[in-house]
């Protein structure tokens, strides 16, 4: 598999990896072709994404792309992190290969479960997907 | 560890090959001379494989390797014979090149019985005969499978498919070089095999064809391999093949024995890591095949790990195929799907060592342990951190 | 002088492949590095390939040889349109890798019609127009013909291919190399090679497929090639193909050069000859190659004999064949029977030499006299005993 750099390294030594024991959300998101399951959590202070762990089964680009993407949302608004899009897990990985990409997208819907788990347990509505958002199952 | 994907060229039959690409024989020797001198080294090679597999010179012929001895065997066996029948047996667990053969048959108006196998990826002889009907041409199953190791009970299925009449071909690409064969003794009508899994070149084969055996060409062309097979004749790769093939068998008991030992190691050494379990049959299996499942983990996972300290490896998960689909192999064993993603192919050669198999029983479980930290599906006692 | 049989590996050319085929680029290399090289070196030389023909590399699929090639190109489109029609164009001096696969394909209920060409044995486009129906799925006509030399006129056959809808493959096996081709303007579908005709390895080829082409695989297996040619992938064959191919065309302007003033010089000296004729169109022929027809002889006997002096050579002639029938290129080209039987091709390469083409102005005539002297068929005006 041709990986970049990015990916391997963050592969290697994936950045906020394990679970958090008292998380104001979760997500988990699996993709049913490939078995690949991801886990997000995260600790949320005054709209603020304090902190994010991941923990995922599956390949390269998987692990990856959670580490990647707890890492682009980790301090920003839950505003922020429900707009960050696996085109951008992708570009800052600098690359997957085109059968991966999938993978990534694994990333984006594990932590919107996540932020509207975190919104249904404060008692707010969820929040909707986006029209057209790339299907991928 | 990657020997079953493919060796690298002996020294020896490398030095054998080069004249022929080069077409430098030393002197005296006219250009007439090399054509002779090519065909003798072709006819050298043609015993050569013949001995191997205890059939006659004039019952092999060359090819551009396994796929295409399994290509023709199959279809060539279907178009020859359908005024005969349309019924193929095979396994579920055989390689690409002969099941996307027979689904692309079963395209064309030919209809495949697939025999379900063990736990093991044994094979029941006594299924294949209750599968045999009126109309079966052709029965194909594999000689040794290529994940896991699982040597089949060729002899019994040939056996069968002799009493009743019907031809049988093995992919023996795993098997050749490792595994004593007799075609005559098995009763094996076609067999197909590969120059690069045993230390041979890359893109030269070999499809045994008995006697009795009705075909037509998958290459239509001049008449070379006694006008079944055209194509100019691939003389280095022939002489390559020919010679590898004769020093594998050669020293095939004592590399055997070798590799026994290693391979065992390594596998009681892997089975010591808590959920993991072994693939294929424990005891008929090929010497220099390891697979092994570790539970909550993925295999691409596994193999990258290993790659960045040196290790090449193969795994049946879904992940590092490209059609995101866990092997049919595993499947075809019965492995659920959560674990079959976790599987580990090693298989050792003539070249692996025993500082090699300490390095792996090191880093194996080291991995394993960082990867299931690391998965959502790990229970708490076999987590670490 | 027989380079259009086969040519050896060019040293720098040997020298690429080796390292593939023992696995040893020099430290450090890991295992996992050893696959990202063979991957890269792939990619180079199916880019090197596209840059000779004006392809993209996508376009370009490696395979045993120019007889896969045809094989491939031919059966495939047949199997995967015959649903749209069952109507192949081709002309009567294919290599038998067309020709065979054609009569295979009429067996399964295909149907061809075979152009006729003139006695320089060229297509005219204007019967491959006037022979296309509304079932046609297939023209195939070769680049230029590996007996007589004659370069068809391929891009005005692609021409009207394309404004037909219809696809076009060509053989290009001895043309590849030789001559300029460039698959976009002459509006060619499918264009077949073979690595050992360029000075690159045995079992090695290509197949160039435009992107509008639909086809079934010939190799059916595991995902390589873009799932369309299964098969462990020979990375040194591609490698040496690629260097093979690239140095020919950087090359070809000069050598055509110097391969014309020497294949001149031979033609008029051969045909000083009495009653000896040249085969082939002489201005549309390959720069390498010399056939021509000498009366009242046998080319066998002529081949033995130069043998004798060191030279290899080829003959229509039937005595040489396996069928013993005469060539069914000449034959096509409307040559008497009679005469069909004394052809001699001789094909030059770059190693060949003006000290050659001198030795054998001097050796053939004798040759010539000694068997027509021996001959029935010999007019008294021409014996010398
Ligand atoms: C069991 C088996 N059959 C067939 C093949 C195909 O052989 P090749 O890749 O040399 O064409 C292989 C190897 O890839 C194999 O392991
Ligand atoms: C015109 C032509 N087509 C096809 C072939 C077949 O190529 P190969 O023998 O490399 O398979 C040859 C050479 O023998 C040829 O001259
Ligand atoms: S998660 Fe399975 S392919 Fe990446
Ligand atoms: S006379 Fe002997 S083959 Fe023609």
């Amino acid at each position: 598999m041709d990986y970049s750099e990015k990916v391997m390294d963050h592969f290697e030594n994936p950045r906020n990896q394990g679970k958090i024991e008292d998380a104001d959300g979760i997500g988990e998101e699996g993709n049913p072709t490939c078995g690949d399951i991801m886990k997000i959590y995260i600790k949320v202070s005054d709209n603020i994404i304090e902190d994010v762990k991941f923990q995922t089964f599956g390949c390269g680009a998987a692990v990856a792309s959670s580490s990647m993407a707890t890492e682009l949302i980790k301090g920003k608004t839950l505003e922020e992190a429900w707009e960050l899009s696996n085109k951008a897990v992708v570009e800052a990985l600098e690359g997957l290969p085109p059968q991966k990409v999938h993978c990534s997208v694994l990333a984006e819907d594990a932590i919107h479960k996540a932020i509207n788990d975190y919104r249904i347990k404060q008692g707010l509505s969820p929040w909707e997907e986006k029209e057209g958002k790339e299907h991928h199952h | 560890m990657d020997n079953a994907a493919t060796t690298p060229v002996r020294p020896e039959v490398l030095d054998a090959m080069i004249p022929f690409m080069t077409h430098s024989f030393g002197n005296p020797s006219s250009l007439y001379d090399i054509a002779k001198i090519s065909r003798e080294a072709v006819a050298k090679a043609r015993s050569q494989v013949a001995a191997a597999l205890g059939a006659q010179p004039k019952e092999i012929y060359f090819t551009s390797g396994g796929t295409e001895s399994d290509n023709w065997a199959i279809k060539g066996v279907c178009f020859a014979n359908k005024n005969k029948g349309k019924h193929i047996i095979t396994s579920p667990i055989e390689h690409h090149a002969v099941s996307h053969t027979c689904e692309w048959l079963e395209k064309q108006g030919f209809e495949v019985t697939y025999i379900p196998v063990d736990k093991y990826g044994l094979v029941n002889p006594d299924d294949v005969s209750a599968a045999i009907r009126d109309d079966t041409i052709l029965i194909t199953i594999m000689f040794a499978n290529n994940e896991i190791g699982t040597i089949e009970p060729i002899a019994e299925i040939g056996k069968i498919a002799r009493e009743r009449g019907i031809l049988f071909h093995t992919d023996a690409v795993q098997a050749v070089g490792h595994v004593p064969i007799d075609v005559v003794s098995m009763n094996i009508d076609m067999l197909s095999l590969s120059g690069h899994k045993f230390n041979g070149p890359k893109g030269t084969g070999a499809l045994y064809i008995g006697k009795r055996v009705k075909l037509v060409p998958l290459m239509h062309g001049g008449d070379q391999e006694r006008k079944r097979r055209a194509g100019t004749e691939n003389v280095p790769g022939i002489v390559g093949l020919g010679l590898a093939l004769e020093l594998s068998v050669s020293e095939m008991k004592e590399t055997t024995e070798h590799l026994k030992e290693l391979r065992n190691r390594l596998i009681d050494g892997l089975l010591k890591v808590p959920k993991s379990h072994l693939n294929g049959h424990p005891q008929m299996r090929l010497s220099n095949n390891v697979n092994v499942i570790f539970e909550y983990i993925e295999g691409e996972s596994i193999l990258l790990m290993l790659n960045r300290k040196g290790i090449a490896a193969s795994t049946g998960s879904a992940c590092n195929s490209s059609s995101l689909e866990p092997s049919h192999v595993l499947t075809a064993c019965g492995l659920p799907q959560e674990i079959v993603h976790g599987s580990l192919r090693l298989t050792i050669g003539d070249m692996t060592e025993e500082g090699d198999v300490d390095y792996l029983l090191e880093v194996v479980p080291e991995i394993v342990q960082k990867l299931r930290n690391m998965s959502p599906l790990t229970p708490q006692e076999l987590r670490t951190t």
